[in-house]
């Protein structure tokens, strides 16, 4: 590789979708689980994905990573690995890819891992089965893994199993196995979701250390947008399906556009609010995938819905930087928005959603 | 979590609950064999037991023919409705035997598992004893030592399926025994018979009703084993004495294949409609697998 | 000679009761026809298939049936036996005398006769052999009514002896030609006191001597190289025999067929045309010895009454019986006696297959509203209450049960008993059954049937199966036995016939059939010779004998 | 290790149980005296007779109490007495018959064992591989007809096809001949216990496994790119064995109560066919001794089945 190559190479995407569309076929009908995405990840860069439950960022992450079951499921638009389509690759083709290239971090630990295979040997086979080593390679490297994951005496965590360990070992286990293989690009699906609030934070950092350390590129789903926003150089906000806003990490909290952004933002613990207050939860619930509303899908929620918003769909718009991107016909600071905003005030409807009292 | 389901593969998703048509046909096949069983004497059918000598064609067994749908087995005696009356001992013993076992195994399931305590302890280790017989060498052991008459026979079938049958009913119990509806029951002073009959028994009848089929086509297996071996009621014909008829001698099977294989053919369509059937309804209910 | 507890169905395969043994018939037609040219070879191991095992071999204690008394023949002499014209000729005896009024017989051993163990053959062995058989509660039962308590035999000298039977009888030899006639060492016998296991390890004087034994699986025998007859009988040819009790004739015939036998016997009709089929095999077949009947206990009610009796035999579909479990082959019987017979009495002959007969019997029977010693009605709804009962389970056995309810049920309410072979000879024996199938007669000397006849043989346990005793037919045995001349013993062995008849004791079904199977590989069963050179009978009832008998390569 | 002892306590509480229920049982069996004397026991009016009753009373020890005797048989059974066979010469010890005709059995329901587990191993795991699939829906059919099908049913057809028509097999058991074709004759008996058992647990390991296969550490094994195999034999296999394994030991008593049928269809001299043939024969000790074994060869694989458990799931491990 030549220096401009690498400089290319880092330049373009490492990992690129254009409008994935991922359809389950289910008794009551066609679930449109994520319903054309297009986003793009560098190499060494982080991409949060967040959303509430149902909003398809872990059906996202599965897509690309091409995990979904064959059957019952309709896949349209392309995935781009390094540029090379992957979209329509068959589990053999992607075996090559898994481990070694792309890898995935699960929600629940304790589920996720082998309940009786030992620590070590989880661990070991993806270095045996990708770079080929012998087993005592192996379980020399899954013990050097486990120190970097920060777990103590990884010697003897080798021969443990699962539940042996603690909730937040095993993740860090899970990273261990995650990592085992170098891979470039890391999916992490809710990491730390299944962890009391302690561990949360130490998961994460290990997180982007590694991924500093590996220069590896990083998608992380969550719906907890507090989650991201020290850890993401980039968001993506979805919502049914679809993805209603994104932007860098420091432009979308300084220049929300989205009023469901908005929402989620509100709805993240502050310091600096008193610890008695109520936290906003979003009325309503999330769309029917089957039969999505007609508009925008957030319409039927959105404090500042207008009749257009319930007929039409929006496209997504340009926000004033050209990486900032939503999905709506009066955004956050629009005239009609702050119209909407000064009834709902009066009415005295909008104290949530300040937050004060 | 919700995001996971929505990956599920198509196993996953969740059928609409109906019996479906097997159901039915099969239910249809085991009401016409009880239908036979019944009124097999006022059917229009050749007698079982008489001997149809026919010197043109030679020394029997006769093939099957128009006279004789089934053929007849050595002694000249229609195999078809000997097929019939089989229907007779094996429908009537598979069934006795599992009200039976249901009956008392029920009880006892029931009543271990909501006393708990000593009873419970007793029982049950009445229970795994039973069950530490193969239950055949058990049935043999047993009919060997009575009297073999449509009676004793169904009631020993009965007692090999109190065993399983208690056991379940126990499981089934100790669900219920602590739920609020229960403890409220209590809390308003009813008796515990009380308890048991109105809020015990009807969540506990269901999940074990659905089991009665299962029951019956293992009833109707094993009186078949003991026939074979020679072990079921006497004087009778039963699907597995025509099958033992048919089979014991090497020569009889390989020249008149039809005396042991309609027989078979009857059991088996039987058993399995019992079992399709009960199988439909335990996923109908969906209790879980049974050791019955 | 010694009679035992027998019985069972007449074709009657796996299950089949011990079959009756209590005097040789006319000897079977040849098992194989070795060609005059080809000369006997010595060597090789003769296989045989028996239809059953025995408990032991013991000739004074073991109810021997065929299969034990085919065991037997090999390792233990007869004093006599029978030759092809059906008198009794000295074997291991010299000869024998009888007095004037036939009261004492003197017999002479033949000299310098040893057992397997070294003893040699001495009156004292006789005499022994013969009090201890008498003393047996089960084989002394045919012994026992015929000898006075004490001298019944007298020794003379070390090889002479005189027998004083109770009565006079001008056949008495044939009395020594079976079980009561196979001596056994004394050592031996003395031996079995402290252990009886050894009951399975025979010593006699024999052509073969016990060689091993696993009980259900094989026993073998060797050739007894110092054999007494070696020199004046004949030389034996077989190193060895290997007895293989095969309950199942189905497998036999396999076995067989597979080249796993060499020899075997059978009554399962069904096998026989497969027999004849396969060019392979050489198959004899006799159908003058035992007939199949059904027993009638006359002790015991309802059957005390003779016109029930009679309504059963009317009630029993002969010919359908004959038709569905004869396969065709052998005959059916009217009497003990085939056509063949010189002593077959042809102007009896066993009703049945008249059901109006038999209900109006019955009709007539019930009207009197019968009931027991213990007061049970013997009747219900204008039936007679009734047990069949056979020792099963065996498939052919059941099959039999029910063609004879179907026969019946028109007159009779017929409960089915289905009995352990054991019992079923139990019950028999004391007398505790109605109905059931039996296999009996055919001795070769008719007059030794008369244990199973006499009014001497009713007690606790009968041989007189149907207790019944009538002393016009005891009187008629002794005309049988003592007889003016040969033909008034025809014309009394006839009236005994009609007696039987009369009595409807007995329901004659067939002649039961015995096969003698063998590979063309064997020959010179029939060359058998006595030690005074008359020609043998070469089986009796199945009963086969091996000292003439050789492997051809 | 407190768990041990007691599943082992209860196990023999249970056998001794067991033995009582049929020791008793077996008494009400008829006389063994008839084995023993034929008609002659029940001549009792003949002082003959009389002494060789009383005489085989004492040999037998029948002349004792119920109790007195179920000890003296149990002390005699637990040192490897047996006892010995009601006939008249009391030959062969059972003992002796038991190990004449034990190995048969057990190298039968052993084949049939090892058949089933074989058999349906791989075809659950097709089966669940392909889920939902033409191929899974008609093997999961062809499963539920043989599980329809009683053994005694599928002796006689198979008999029929390979015996009798095909003449592939031969039909009965010879015990002398060489180990080799002893095997081979075992082979349609083994098929019949074995058949309807793989059935089952095909069945069994079927659904099991396609529940194994929708959790978690599944996806996360795919995402390590090891091959498909790898992961239903490595990863999915062996948690879904928990239930396969107890029903596997569970299912001996029906293999053993097939073994009886196979055995008398077949003709082979093991000790199914003998219990049958001493049953019909009231030749208690032997029943008494086969029953006790079978039993005690239940009871003992299930208590191993359990413990086989601590050694295949980790979390049960005490």
């Amino acid at each position: 590789m030549t220096q401009t190559d690498l400089v290319r190479s880092e330049l373009e995407p490492l990992v690129e979708t254009i409008d994935v569309k991922t359809h389950f076929k289910t008794p009551r009908g066609i679930a449109r689980a994520v319903d054309g995405v297009s986003i793009q990840i560098r190499r060494g860069q982080s991409l949060g994905v967040v959303g509430e439950s149902g909003s398809g960022k872990t059906v996202l992450s599965r897509s690309i990573m091409g995990l979904l079951p064959r059957n019952g499921v309709i896949r349209e638009g392309s995935v781009r690995y390094r540029g090379q389509e992957i979209g329509n690759c068959s589990d053999k083709e992607m075996q090559s890819i898994w481990g070694r290239e792309m890898a995935m971090i699960f929600q629940d630990p304790m589920t996720s891992l082998n309940p009786v295979m030992k620590v070590g040997k989880q661990i070991s086979e993806s270095l045996r089965k990708n770079l080929g080593m012998s087993a005592n390679e192996a379980l020399a490297v899954a013990e050097k893994l486990l120190h970097d994951v920060r777990i103590p005496e990884p010697a003897r965590r080798l021969n443990q199993y699962p539940h042996e360990l603690s909730g937040g070992m095993r993740q860090r286990v899970m990273i261990a196995i995650a990592m085992a293989c170098g891979p470039n690009m890391l999916f992490a699906d809710e990491p730390t979701t299944a962890l009391d609030v302690t561990v949360q934070a130490q998961i994460l950092e290990l997180l982007s250390e590694q991924k500093r350390d590996r220069n590896m590129s990083l998608l992380l789903v969550t719906h907890n947008l507090g989650v991201v926003a020290g850890y993401t150089d980039e968001i993506a906000v979805m919502y049914g399906g679809k993805v209603v806003e994104k932007a860098p990490t420091k432009t979308l909290f300084a220049n929300t556009k989205m009023p469901y952004t908005e929402a989620l933002l509100s709805s993240i613990p502050r310091l600096d609010q008193p610890s008695h207050s109520r936290l906003t939860t979003i009325p309503g619930r999330p769309p029917d995938l089957v039969n999505p509303p007609k508009g925008c899908r957030f319409a039927p929620r959105c404090a500042y819905v207008r009749d257009l918003c319930l007929n039409e769909e929006p496209e997504l718009e340009q926000a004033d930087s050209p990486d900032h991107t939503y999905r709506c016909f009066y955004p956050v600071g629009s005239p009609e928005y702050f119209e909407r905003r000064v009834e709902l005030t009066r009415k005295g409807e909008l104290v949530a959603s300040e937050g004060s009292n | 979590m919700s995001n996971t389901s929505v990956t599920a593969a198509p196993e996953d998703i969740v059928v609409p609950k109906k019996l479906g048509f097997g159901f039915w046909l099969c239910v249809i096949w085991v009401g016409l064999m009880a239908f036979i069983a019944i009124f097999a004497s006022v059917l229009p059918l050749k007698s079982p037991t008489a001997n149809f000598l026919n010197s043109a064609q030679g020394r029997p067994p006769y093939a099957p023919s128009w006279s004789h749908w089934f053929g007849t087995d050595k002694d000249a005696r229609d195999v078809f409705s000997r097929s019939m009356y089989g229907a007779r001992i094996s429908l009537t013993v598979g069934f006795t035997a599992i009200t039976a076992g249901f009956l008392i195994g029920g009880t006892l399931g029931v009543i271990s598992g909501y006393y708990k305590g000593w009873i419970d302890r007793i029982s049950s280790f009445g229970f795994i004893v039973l069950l530490s017989f193969p239950s055949l060498v058990l049935a043999i052991l047993l009919t060997s030592l009575i009297d073999r008459n449509l009676l004793t026979v169904s009631l020993v079938l009965g007692l090999l399926s109190i065993a399983p049958v208690g056991r379940l009913a126990r499981a089934a119990t100790l669900q219920y025994a602590d739920r609020e509806f229960v403890l409220a029951a209590r809390q308003i002073g009813a008796t515990n018979r009380r308890i048991i009959i109105k809020e015990i028994l009807p969540n506990v009848a269901i999940p074990m009703s659905s089991l009665a089929l299962l029951g019956m086509a293992v009833a109707v297996v094993a009186e078949g084993g003991l026939a074979f071996l020679g072990f079921s009621v006497q004087k009778g014909i039963t699907w597995g004495g025509l099958i033992q008829l048919g089979s014991d001698a090497s020569k009889t099977l390989q020249n008149a294949p039809w005396i042991a294989f309609f027989p078979i053919l009857m059991l088996f369509l039987t058993v399995l409609s019992l079992n399709f059937a009960g199988d439909r309804l335990r996923t109908f209910f969906d209790v879980k697998e049974t050791t019955l | 000679m010694v009679a035992v507890a027998c019985g069972g169905d007449d074709s009657s395969s796996s299950n089949s009761s011990p079959t009756e043994t209590a005097a040789p018939t006319d000897s079977g037609a040849p098992a194989t026809d070795a060609p005059a040219e080809e000369t006997p070879v010595t060597g090789g191991t003769l296989r045989v298939g028996l239809e059953a095992d025995v408990d032991g071999l013991n000739p004074t204690a073991s109810a021997l049936a065929v299969a034990g008394l085919t065991m037997a023949s090999a390792v233990f002499d007869p004093l006599f036996t029978f030759d092809v014209d059906g008198n009794a000729v000295p074997y291991l005896a010299e000869s024998i005398e009888p007095s004037a009024d036939f009261m004492v017989w003197t017999m002479k051993l033949r000299a310098g006769v040893v057992f397997h163990d070294g003893t040699p053959l001495t009156t004292d062995a006789v005499i022994k052999q013969f009090e201890i058989t008498r003393n047996d509660p089960l084989v002394g039962l045919a012994v026992k009514p015929y000898y006075p308590e004490t001298d019944a035999v007298v020794k003379i000298d070390d090889l002479t002896m005189e027998f004083h039977p109770k009565e006079a009888n001008q056949y008495f030899p044939t009395a020594l030609t079976a079980q009561l006639g196979y001596i056994a060492s004394p050592t031996w016998l003395d031996a079995l006191v402290a252990d009886p296991t050894l009951e399975q390890q025979p010593v006699g004087t024999g052509p073969f001597q016990f060689d091993s034994r696993t009980e259900d699986s094989v026993t073998k025998f060797v050739r007894n190289d110092n054999w007494w007859g070696t020199d004046i009988i004949g030389p034996t040819y077989l190193d060895a025999i290997e007895f293989y009790p095969v309950t199942d004739p189905d497998t036999r015939t396999e076995m067989i067929q597979n080249d796993e036998l060499d020899i075997l016997h059978t009554t399962d009709t069904n096998q026989f045309q497969t027999y004849r089929d396969d060019p392979t095999l050489v198959t004899s077949i006799d159908d003058n010895g035992e007939e199949y009947f059904l027993m009638i206990n006359t002790a015991k009610a309802p059957f005390d009454d003779i016109r029930v009796r009679k309504a059963l035999a009317l009630a029993t579909d002969r010919q359908g019986y004959y038709d569905l479990f004869n396969s065709g082959e052998g005959r059916m019987a009217d009497q003990m006696f085939t056509p063949d017979s010189p002593y077959f009495n042809a102007d009896v002959t066993q009703e049945g297959n008249d059901p109006e007969g038999a209900a109006a019997l019955v009709a007539e029977y019930c009207g009197e509203n019968p009931v027991d010693d213990a007061g049970v009605a013997q009747c219900t709804d204008g039936k007679v209450n009734m047990e069949y009962q056979w020792s099963g389970p065996s498939v052919l056995a059941t099959r039999i049960a029910d063609f004879y309810n179907e026969n019946w049920k028109a007159s009779f309410n017929v409960t089915f008993d289905e009995k352990s072979q054991a019992d079923n000879i139990q019950e028999a024996a004391l007398g505790i059954y109605n109905v059931v199938g039996w296999r009996q007669f055919g001795a070769e000397n008719p007059g030794d049937d008369r244990v199973w006849l006499e009014c001497r043989n009713i007690g606790g346990i009968s041989l007189n199966w149907p207790r019944f005793c009538d002393e016009a037919r005891d009187a008629l045995i002794m005309e049988i036995a003592n007889p003016a001349s040969p033909d008034e013993r025809v014309g009394s062995i006839q009236k005994l016939v009609q007696n039987l008849h009369d009595s409807y004791a007995y329901v004659f079904m067939t002649h039961s059939s015995w096969a003698i199977v063998s590979t063309d590989k064997v020959h010179g069963n029939c060359d058998r010779k006595s030690p005074e050179g008359n020609a043998l009978v070469c089986s009796i009832n199945g009963r086969m004998f091996f000292q003439s008998t050789w492997l051809s390569s | 290790m407190r768990y041990y002892v007691q599943r082992v306590a209860l196990a023999i509480l249970l056998l001794l149980a067991v033995s009582m229920l049929t020791f008793g049982a077996l008494n009400i069996l008829g006389d063994p005296l008839f084995n023993i004397l034929g008609p002659v026991a029940g001549d009792v009016n003949n002082p003959d007779s009389i002494k060789m009753i009383a005489l085989a009373k004492k040999e037998f020890s029948l002349d004792r109490s119920l109790p007195v005797r179920y000890f003296i048989w149990l002390s005699d059974f637990v040192r490897g007495d047996f006892g010995v066979t009601f006939s008249s010469t009391g030959q062969p010890p059972v003992s002796g018959v038991i190990s004449e005709r034990l190995p048969r059995t057990i190298s039968l329901v052993f084949l049939a064992q090892m058949f089933a587990v074989l058999v349906s191993i791989p075809w659950a795991i097709i089966a669940a591989a392909r889920a939902g699939k033409i191929s899974d829906r008609i093997s999961t059919i062809n499963a539920f007809f043989l599980v329809a099908m009683p053994n005694f049913a599928i002796a006689v057809i198979l008999k029929f096809v390979f015996s009798l028509k095909l003449g592939w097999t031969p039909i009965t058991y010879m015990a002398d001949d060489p180990l080799r074709s002893r095997l081979f004759q075992l082979l349609l008996p083994a098929l019949t216990i074995g058949l309807p058992v793989a059935a089952v647990y095909q069945r069994l390991l079927r659904t099991d496994l396609i529940t194994t296969l929708q959790q978690d550490f599944i996806l996360l094994a795919r995402t390590k790119g090891l091959s498909k195999t790898r992961i239903l034999f490595v990863h999915a296999l062996r948690p879904s064995l928990f239930s396969f394994i107890t029903v596997v030991g569970l299912n001996t008593g029906a293999l053993i109560g097939g073994s009886i049928v196979a055995e008398t269809v077949f003709r082979i001299p093991g000790i199914g066919s003998t219990l049958v043939e001493s049953i019909f024969r009231n030749d208690f000790p032997v029943v008494l001794a086969i029953v006790m074994i079978v039993a005690s060869a239940f009871v003992v694989i299930n208590l191993l089945v359990d413990f086989a458990y601590t050694l295949i799931d980790p979390r049960v491990r005490r």
